[in-house]
């Protein structure tokens, strides 16, 4: 493909970050996690809750330091910037956050909220109001709202909001935090085609996390699955739904309910047994091995290092290597 | 859990040090000098400072202090000269306790009880009536209330004895009087934090599982709201143990309240230092025991601090 | 299918809350029934009045605020608006079990989760506590909680999510009630655990037989679980029926606006999504006609102006829309079939 | 039913100018509290006393001929009469313009050191709960070691550097006193810096001082307010202990616990002497816990979702 | 000692008990150490010196008789034989000799040691100068006690019959004991008439000592001391039955005055003015007079003391005992100071005089602070003054208020004031107590008052043998003093008092004690 030969926009390379509940406790939210993504793409980051999917957001967006490993912005490590650097950087990429009734100031008015990074970065001199009705204008609110409160909007008019305020510092980098699964079925279709929209008129690069699996495989131009702080399976959109490899994707897809009562019904389910392990102190070896039909000895003991099966497909799973 | 309170302990033993010391050299700043009256001559003061080393550096003083205070020993009252600070405080201790304790339970189930009613008929009469009874009961400073008190139970209709402390009809004024505002903030804050568990939930759970209203009260909420008031009761509990002394001194119990104050106005260092220690390892007891209390009430701290 | 009796019944409920800012119509003449064994599915929009409609058939609607205005709820053809307190505690669990939403915080942080499942019992005589305690065991196997024994000391924050909603189902079941109420009950799990519920669902309506109100709307839960679907719109009903009819045969335009807006696996990639445009009415001051008007392609005067009639498309498929009316303009949505009926 | 007839049977579209519109006023935050607090009767009750004695305690004074410290050997006790409203004390004096004056200082001491104990209680807590670590720890030590120090003490040294009196009085006060809010603030602010919109913020870039200044503390502002309600009364009342250990105001001048404290002595034989300092301590502390009681309501976030 | 189930209201069954309160702790009950009337009303109970002084009645004590040197120098006292302590012990002259050596003792650190310099060479050891074997007291033998004085001392037999300091004391039990010594009611042997049998739970008991040389004088069986800080209290329980004597506290004076009775305490209050301090105003004796003569006394007990108090214009209590009847009988006060009514004119008279001696102009632009204890009855009093002086005189009164540790401890001793309330008690009845304070040397000169004439006559007074004549000297004296307007006298202090019916034979003292119950008796009921 032709994103091949380019230089990714952002690396991620051997992200950990571990949290310290106590002496003896260690949560590792994210472990090991490498992946790159390249201009102009979306890359859905998808996964069960709590494996991870948003401090690896928050640790490329610099909310939280990397216990280990970097991550890599145009060529630059995020960790190392100079003052001027950050601030340029805090411009460059901006994030959308899930729940939009906590994303907003419930304190501020709309204008406020939306302008508040505008005169930061000194981005529209004296017209702020001005940038700030266009924006509004871009995501289908009008002027009448900017002197209103967040509380006044309904959940997709706030989502909105907050994409307003991403895209208020002309970002170039956006991480997309889960920014439709608060939202009403109806309302989503909204901000996706709004996002869409957006990604070919500003040029964006979006990290879109998710865990609705029919909304990533309509955005994403490519998948990477994550399962409890480490990356399971990256690929190509069409290529992990088509042919998802390792057990866990491969449940996972089929557990999606699709919205077609027919198909619905006679879809075949592979099931997983158990719940989602605890990612405090977890054990050594692949960390599905618990909840897989095919777990085997090795499973349990080592953990599964990334392969790229298929040019653009990377899965981690032992399997992989018997066939 | 055992580590969590040798931690604590720990953290204790500091704060207490910190406390001596900084009261120690506080109180070398009071105006004045133990040693005063009229008629004290200078010779005089000057042997009755020498006498309890004050002409010796102020570090040596500290240092001969803490040692002391190592051996739990407070020293010499230096306004009531031979008697310890320790013989005064086991003394009067007992009924500053007694007292507190008979007000704090008075204050924390009639508290409760207030709360609770004033919640579970809440925006009718009776949680008006409840709010209000709470409402005057920390409206009204306890000088007030215990001249009151005492007055008119005591003096004009002969119901109880009107001073002293010595049966149980004489702790009912005092414990009343002092249990007033207490009570009033426990059922103030019962009430809200009733309120608040009412909207739960599991409140609706246990409804829809057709529970009597009485069970829902009693098995799911009053656990729950407690929570909030046994946070109070740590730091309430040090207070009214011994933060008694307008009480005791209106009826005229035996306390420690009168030594704590008086001990202040009159310079008494080692008193004011054996009672600030005294009353300090007292608060961070209580703050302790109401945590574990806490981690008892609720599962979920006891699980996550073990 | 229609044979089937109808075990709950639902005629003309209007339900408001009394709030600071005036009157909430959060349910304005609601009907449905539920038959027996069946799986109902309600879909609609947050705030739309799907979760109260069905608290109402408990009356576990906190009153005040909330009061009935109207209607009549049928269980086993008995009145639950008439009935005392202490009959309605008899229904409530035993009869008809509520699962709610949120599993995180719908149980007692306070108390075991085998005191909490024994407690449906409570104040009955006609079984033994010893019973009380294998019942409430076997209904945590049937729900598929492992360790049962240990599990039943357990306090709920012990427990995962997908455990607790299965603790909470197996509160409801334990009586084996003729109708669970579940709203929303894998809204905050995961896919992989909502599947397993779902699965469970379906499960118990096989072995026992229940009937299952199921609230969501999440329209993959629908078709996946539902027998016969009603949706909602505005604290209305906009169209109810039979699933297959809602889902390829929809004569109702928000109805086809839900199902064309969300995304499919097999959406291509560069079709666009077609969102229903602006947002829910507010209940304060719901609109005269159809609550989805100001939202609605099709609008016309009429829809403005007047609250809809019910339209009977199909056996077993009734919609709220004038665009069934005779005079109306002929759409895709029109139906041929459309006959004017009484609810 | 109005006849139905063709043209309303015309597809005429999306509305797209309803569509987004949302039909109730704009209210501020503050409008809106305002708006629930004159709707909750007991809480307006509350703020009008509050008014009523501000008002009485700013002009009744100016209003009599008599002066508050001028005595009278003629009028010593006397009761309740047409020249003195509300009777007079031990030594003679005024006790309406004594109330009033003693209004005036206990009002201050209460506002002025609840709204001090607020500010700095706020910054503080503010700055530990939003860099928590190591200085939070140390300032939490430090917390628990003050509330160890006897307040009397406290109180007498302060009244060595600066006099008897109100400064005094409110300063000494103030040593403490910000500790329960920095409290409250702390633990508010350690729940509000993980709130998605102050991470929304940090993405911008905005400096750490902004955000606790635009973001954070506009959020608990509300609660503080409550909080400061609250504190009024403790700290009358807390003025009200310490006269009556003889550590109030300078004389001759007065606050309601040197009335009460001077009144209470003749309780069984001139009543009206404390009759009126604790009626009007109580009224004020029930105004301000009603006042408090209101304000919460009005600024709780939890029941804005319910209108 | 643990609360509750107690036993006191019982007069059946422990015979004769006399109930009363006071409201200030006893600060110790080592004689020796004891620094406050209430101390010293329990010694008088409870040890028996060689004299015993009933309300100015002088007895024979542990002394049976003594005889008296010509030059009134030197003191033979011949104890009793049956003298014994409350263990059964004689009380020998030794424990005279011990005693009185241990309150002089530097070491001893003793609050009162001042009250031993009458006694040779007493305050020359106190201050460091002088072993302690020098003091002028001997136990000849058993029986035979000889005290040299250091001047001759008219009232000394009485003072010592009066003042717990100078009982006897046994030096094994004091060693026993260390630091404890008296600490407990057990750790103590008794000498008096009564004996102390509990000190617990702010209740100190005493009952009839079997050992004492004249219990057959003494009728009661126990007395009950409670201490009752709040004086409302100390009312409530008497009306309630549970006293049987009670002070009235001064806020009820008036309304209780058909029914109280009434007795000097020999207190007297005035304001020390500091006539060199930083304000010049002050050291200005027309303005000094100024502020006497503006003081319109009675208006002022009126106001601050409710007239509760003997308002008062002299310096020297008038109930002390001179030239055969009284100190205010002996001498007309109101012929040589100021009208109590005050006069305003002469007042406006001297203050004119002032400015123009200090060049002011104004008399507002005159601003004198008074400074007091937060006590309440102070703070009263006070206030009036600066009314009173405001109205009579048009400058500016300011009131500073300290602690009651700091006004003694730092403020009158390092003269840091301007005008400061205060008062005095004598603890022995003679005038030079109260004059002494005026003079220039001495200790308790707060307001650093001098004049030559007023030290002279001090002086002279101390060595006159003849009674009469040094009473003159005296009386000499405290005519300058407030000639000069030396301080502001403003009262004396009266203690009204009621007393169960039943109950007889208290005494009433106005030197170093109030109330004396030792020969009280009950009626039984
Ligand atoms: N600040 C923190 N301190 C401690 N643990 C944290 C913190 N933030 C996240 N975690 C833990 O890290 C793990 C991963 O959390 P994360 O929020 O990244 O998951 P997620 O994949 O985004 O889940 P969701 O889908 O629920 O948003 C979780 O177990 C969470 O409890
Ligand atoms: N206790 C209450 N007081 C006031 N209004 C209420 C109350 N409960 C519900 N409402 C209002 O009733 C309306 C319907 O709410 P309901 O909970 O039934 O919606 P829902 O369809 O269940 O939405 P969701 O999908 O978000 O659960 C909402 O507008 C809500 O604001
Ligand atoms: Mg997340
Ligand atoms: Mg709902």
């Amino acid at each position: 493909m032709e994103n091949e030969n380019k230089q990714p926009l952002v690396q991620v390379k051997d992200l950990c970050k571990y949290f310290q509940i106590n002496r003896h406790a260690t949560l590792k939210a994210v472990d090991h996690v490498s992946f790159d993504i390249h201009k102009g793409e979306t890359v859905g980051l998808v996964g069960e809750s709590g494996c991870g999917k948003s401090t690896t957001g928050r640790c490329m967006i610099r909310l939280y330091e990397p216990t280990e490993g970097e991550v890599i912005y145009d060529g630059k490590d995020i960790t190392k910037l100079s003052k001027e650097e950050q601030k340029k950087f805090c411009q460059k990429v901006q994030m959308i956050f899930q729940n939009p009734y906590a994303s907003l100031n419930p304190r501020m008015t709309v204008k406020e909220i939306v302008g508040e990074g505008i005169k930061h970065h000194g981005l529209a001199g004296k017209d702020v109001d001005q940038k700030v009705e266009e924006l509004l204008e871009t995501v289908g609110l009008n002027k009448d709202h900017m002197s209103r409160f967040p509380h006044e909007f309904s959940g997709g008019q706030r989502q909105r909001i907050g994409i307003a305020r991403a895209l208020s510092v002309d970002p170039e980098f956006i991480i997309c935090d889960e920014p439709i699964s608060a939202l009403d079925v109806s309302v989503q279709a909204q901000v996706i085609n709004m996002l869409k929209e957006l990604q070919e008129t500003r040029e964006l690069t979006y990290l879109f996390i998710a865990h609705d699996l029919s909304v990533v495989k309509y955005i994403s131009d490519r998948v990477v699955v994550m399962y409890l702080g480490t990356i399971v399976e990256t690929a190509e959109t069409e290529e992990l739904y088509s042919n998802p490899m390792h057990p866990y994707t491969k449940a996972l897809l089929s557990a999606i309910p699709e919205a077609d009562p027919d198909k619905a019904k006679s879809n075949k389910r592979i099931p997983i047994k158990g719940e989602i392990p605890s990612p405090i102190n977890p054990k050594e070896g692949c960390r599905f091995a618990g909840r897989c039909q095919y777990a085997t000895e090795r499973c349990h003991q080592e953990t599964p290092q990334a392969r790229e099966v298929k040019p653009g497909h990377v899965v981690a799973c032992h399997l992989m290597d018997e066939q | 859990m055992f580590k969590y309170v040798v931690k604590r302990v720990i953290a204790a033993i500091i704060t207490l040090w910190a406390l001596v010391t900084i009261v120690f050299f506080l109180v070398r700043l009071m105006p004045g000098d133990p040693f005063t009256s009229a008629k004290l001559t200078k010779e005089v003061a000057a042997n009755m400072r020498s006498y309890y080393g004050f002409d010796k550096p102020l570090i040596q003083q500290y240092f001969t202090y803490l040692a002391n205070l190592l051996h739990g020993n407070f020293g010499y009252s230096m306004k009531y000269t031979n008697k310890t600070v320790n013989y005064i405080i086991g003394q009067t201790f007992p009924y500053s306790a007694d007292l507190g304790i008979r007000a704090l339970v008075m204050a924390v189930s009639f508290g409760l009880v207030l709360g609770i009613i004033a919640a579970r008929n809440r925006g009718k009469k009776l949680d008006f009536f409840c709010v209000i009874i709470a409402i005057i009961g920390t409206s009204i400073p306890d000088f007030i209330m215990g001249a009151i008190l005492q007055y008119f139970f005591g003096i004009k209709w002969g119901l109880f004895p009107v001073a002293k402390y010595l049966g149980f009809r004489y702790t009912i004024l005092p414990a009343t009087a002092l249990a007033f505002y207490t009570l009033a903030s426990v059922s103030r804050i019962m009430r809200s934090s009733m309120l608040e568990v009412t909207s739960q939930d599991y409140i609706k759970t246990a409804r829809s599982k057709g529970l009597s209203e009485f069970r829902i009260t009693f098995k799911h909420q009053i656990r729950n709201a407690i929570m909030p008031v046994m946070t109070i009761l740590g730091p309430t509990v040090a207070s009214v143990l011994t933060g008694t002394f307008v009480i005791e001194s209106i009826f005229a119990i035996p306390g420690m309240g009168k030594y704590y104050v008086s001990s202040v106005n009159e310079n008494d260092y080692a008193m004011i230092l054996g009672m600030t220690v005294f009353y300090g390892f007292f608060l961070v007891t209580c703050n302790l025991i109401v945590d574990i209390m806490y981690g008892v009430a609720d599962p979920r701290v006891r699980i996550g601090k073990r | 299918m229609s044979e089937r009796e109808n075990i709950l019944e639902l005629k003309n409920v209007v339900y408001s809350f009394h709030t600071y800012g005036g009157e909430v119509k959060a349910v304005r003449d609601v009907s449905y029934e539920v038959r027996q064994g069946e799986i109902l599915g309600i879909v609609g929009e947050s705030g739309c009045g799907k979760s109260v409609t069905a608290q109402c058939i408990l009356r576990l609607n906190p009153e005040p605020p909330g009061f009935f205005e109207g209607g009549e709820i049928l269980y086993k053809g008995q009145d639950v608006l008439k009935m005392s307190k202490k009959e309605i505690r008899k229904i409530r669990g035993r009869e008809i079990g509520f699962v709610f939403q949120d599993p995180m915080t719908s149980l007692n942080p306070t108390m075991r989760v085998g005191a909490q499942i024994e407690e449906v019992f409570l104040g009955r005589t006609d079984v033994s506590k010893k019973e009380v305690k294998e019942r409430a065991m076997d209904i945590m196997r049937l729900v598929g909680i492992s360790d049962v024994e240990k599990r039943y000391k357990q306090y709920p924050h012990e427990l995962s999510g997908g455990m607790k909603q299965r603790v909470m189902i197996a509160i409801a079941l334990v009586s084996r009630p003729s109708v669970i109420i579940c709203d929303e009950p894998t809204t905050s799990l995961d896919v992989t655990i909502e599947a397993q519920i779902l699965d469970l669902l379906l499960e118990l309506r096989e072995k026992l037989g229940t009937s299952i109100i199921m609230i969501t709307h999440d329209l993959g839960v629908i078709s996946r679980l539902c027998d016969r679907v009603v949706v909602m719109y505005g604290g209305k009903i906009v169209e109810k029926g039979e699933i297959g009819e809602i889902f390829y045969n929809t004569a109702h335009p928000y109805t086809k606006g839900l199902m064309q807006s969300i995304a499919k696996l097999d959406t291509a990639k560069g079709e666009k999504l077609k969102p229903i445009e602006g947002t829910p009415p507010d209940l304060f001051a719901p609109p005269k006609g159809c609550p989805f008007a100001a939202r609605c392609e099709y609008c016309m005067d009429v829809c403005e102006q007047l609250p809809p009639e019910a339209y009977t498309v199909a056996d077993d498929h009734t919609t709220f829309c004038w665009l069934q009316h005779e005079m109306a303009p002929e759409t895709d949505l029109k139906k041929a079939t459309a006959k004017k009926g009484e609810v | 039913m109005a006849e139905l007839n063709k043209e309303m049977f015309t597809i005429k579209g999306k509305n797209t100018e309803r569509m987004e519109s949302i039909s109730r006023p704009s209210l501020s935050f503050w409008q809106d509290a305002w708006r629930r607090l004159r709707k909750n009767r007991a809480a307006f009750v509350g703020l009008c006393i509050i008014v009523l004695y501000a008002l009485l305690a700013i002009f009744a004074p100016m209003l009599s001929h008599y002066g508050f410290s001028t005595m009278d050997p003629n009028a010593i006790h006397a009761g309740p009469s047409s020249a003195h409203w509300l009777g007079c004390d031990a030594t003679g004096r005024d006790l309406w313009v004594r109330t009033w004056m003693g209004a005036r200082t206990s009002l201050t001491i209460g506002l002025l050191s609840a709204f001090i104990n607020m500010c700095v209680g706020a910054v503080v807590g503010g700055l530990c709960g939003y860099y928590g670590g190591k200085l939070d720890m140390i300032v939490m030590r430090i917390v628990d070691v003050l509330y160890g120090i006897p307040s009397l003490i406290i109180t007498i040294l302060v009244m060595i550097v600066l006099g008897k009196g109100i400064t005094c009085l409110i300063v000494a006060m103030c040593i403490v006193g910000w500790i329960g809010t920095c409290r409250f603030v702390r633990g508010e602010v350690y729940r509000l810096k993980e709130q998605d919109f102050v991470m929304a913020a940090k993405v911008l870039g905005i400096p750490d001082i902004v955000i606790i200044l635009r973001h954070i503390i506009p959020n608990i502002l509300g609660m503080m307010v409550t909080n400061l309600c609250m504190a009024i009364p403790n700290a009358i009342f807390q003025e009200a202990f310490l006269s009556y250990i003889g550590l109030g105001i300078a004389p001759p001048n007065c606050s309601w616990g040197v009335l009460a404290k001077e009144g209470i002595q003749f309780l069984r034989i001139h009543p009206h002497e404390i009759v009126m300092p604790a009626f009007f301590i109580c009224t004020t502390m029930l105004a301000l816990n009603l006042l408090g009681d209101g304000l919460r309501d009005a600024v709780d976030p939890k029941l804005r979702g319910t209108e | 000692g643990t609360p509750g189930g107690g036993s006191s209201d019982g007069d059946s069954s422990d015979g004769k008990v006399f109930r009363y309160a006071v409201n200030t702790l006893p600060t110790t009950l080592d004689p020796t150490k004891g620094q406050s009337i209430g101390d010293n009303e329990i010694q008088h109970a409870i040890t028996e010196g060689l004299t015993r002084n009933t309300a100015g009645d002088v007895k024979p004590g542990i002394a049976e008789s003594w005889d008296e040197s010509e030059d009134g120098l030197t003191y033979t006292f011949h104890l009793r034989k049956d003298a014994k302590w409350s263990d059964g012990e004689p009380i020998t002259a030794g424990d005279f000799e011990y005693s009185w050596k241990r309150l002089v003792n530097p070491e001893t650190a003793s609050p009162y040691a001042f009250i031993g310099d009458c006694l040779k060479n007493g305050q020359a050891i106190e201050q460091g100068n002088m072993d302690v074997e020098e003091l002028g007291v001997k136990a000849v033998d058993d029986n035979t006690l000889e005290v040299t004085l250091e001047h001759p001392t008219s009232y000394f037999l009485s003072l010592i019959g009066s003042s717990g300091q100078f009982a006897p004391l046994r030096q094994d039990i004091v060693e026993k004991y260390g630091t404890d010594f008296a600490a407990t009611s057990e750790k103590n042997v008794y000498s008096g008439p009564f004996v102390m049998t509990s000190s617990e739970d702010n209740v100190w008991t005493f009952e009839k000592n079997d050992n004492y040389w004249d219990k057959d004088s003494i009728n009661l069986d126990k007395c009950e001391l409670n201490y009752v800080e709040n004086t409302d209290t100390q009312l409530s329980m008497y009306e309630a039955g549970d006293l049987d004597y009670v002070q009235v506290p001064t806020a009820y004076v008036p309304d209780y005055k058909d029914k109280a009775e009434v007795f000097a305490n020999g207190n007297v209050d005035f304001c020390y003015i500091n006539s060199k301090s930083d304000n010049p105003v002050l050291g200005n004796k027309n303005f000094r007079l100024a502020l006497n003569y503006a003081l319109n006394r009675n208006d002022y007990n009126k106001l601050a003391n409710a007239d509760t108090y003997t308002a008062f214009n002299g310096l020297v209590f008038p109930g002390l005992q001179a030239k055969g009847t009284t100190y205010g009988e002996a001498y007309d006060l109101n012929s040589y100071s100021y009208p109590l009514d005050g006069d305003q004119d002469k007042a406006t008279e001297y203050l004119n005089a002032a400015m123009q001696e200090l060049g002011i102009a104004n008399a507002s632009d005159i601003t004198v602070e008074v400074v007091t204890t937060d006590a309440d009855s102070s703070k009263r009093i006070v206030e009036t003054l600066q009314e009173q002086w405001q109205n009579a005189l048009g400058i500016n009164v300011k009131i500073r208020q300290v602690t009651y540790a700091d006004i003694y401890g730092k403020v009158f001793p390092e003269h840091d004031y301007e005008i400061g309330y205060g008062g005095w008690g004598s603890d022995y009845d003679d005038p030079y107590s109260y004059l002494e304070l005026f003079k220039s040397d001495s200790s308790y000169n707060y307001s650093q008052y001098e004049n030559p004439e007023v030290d002279q006559l001090l002086a002279a007074s101390q060595d006159e043998a003849d009674t009469d004549a040094r009473m003159d000297e005296l009386n000499k004296a405290e005519q300058d003093i407030l000639a000069d307007g030396a301080f502001v006298p403003l009262q004396t202090r009266n203690v009204y008092y009621m007393l169960d019916d039943d109950t007889t034979g208290i005494n009433f003292y106005y030197c170093s004690l109030n109330i004396d119950w030792v020969y009280a008796d009950v009626n039984a009921k």
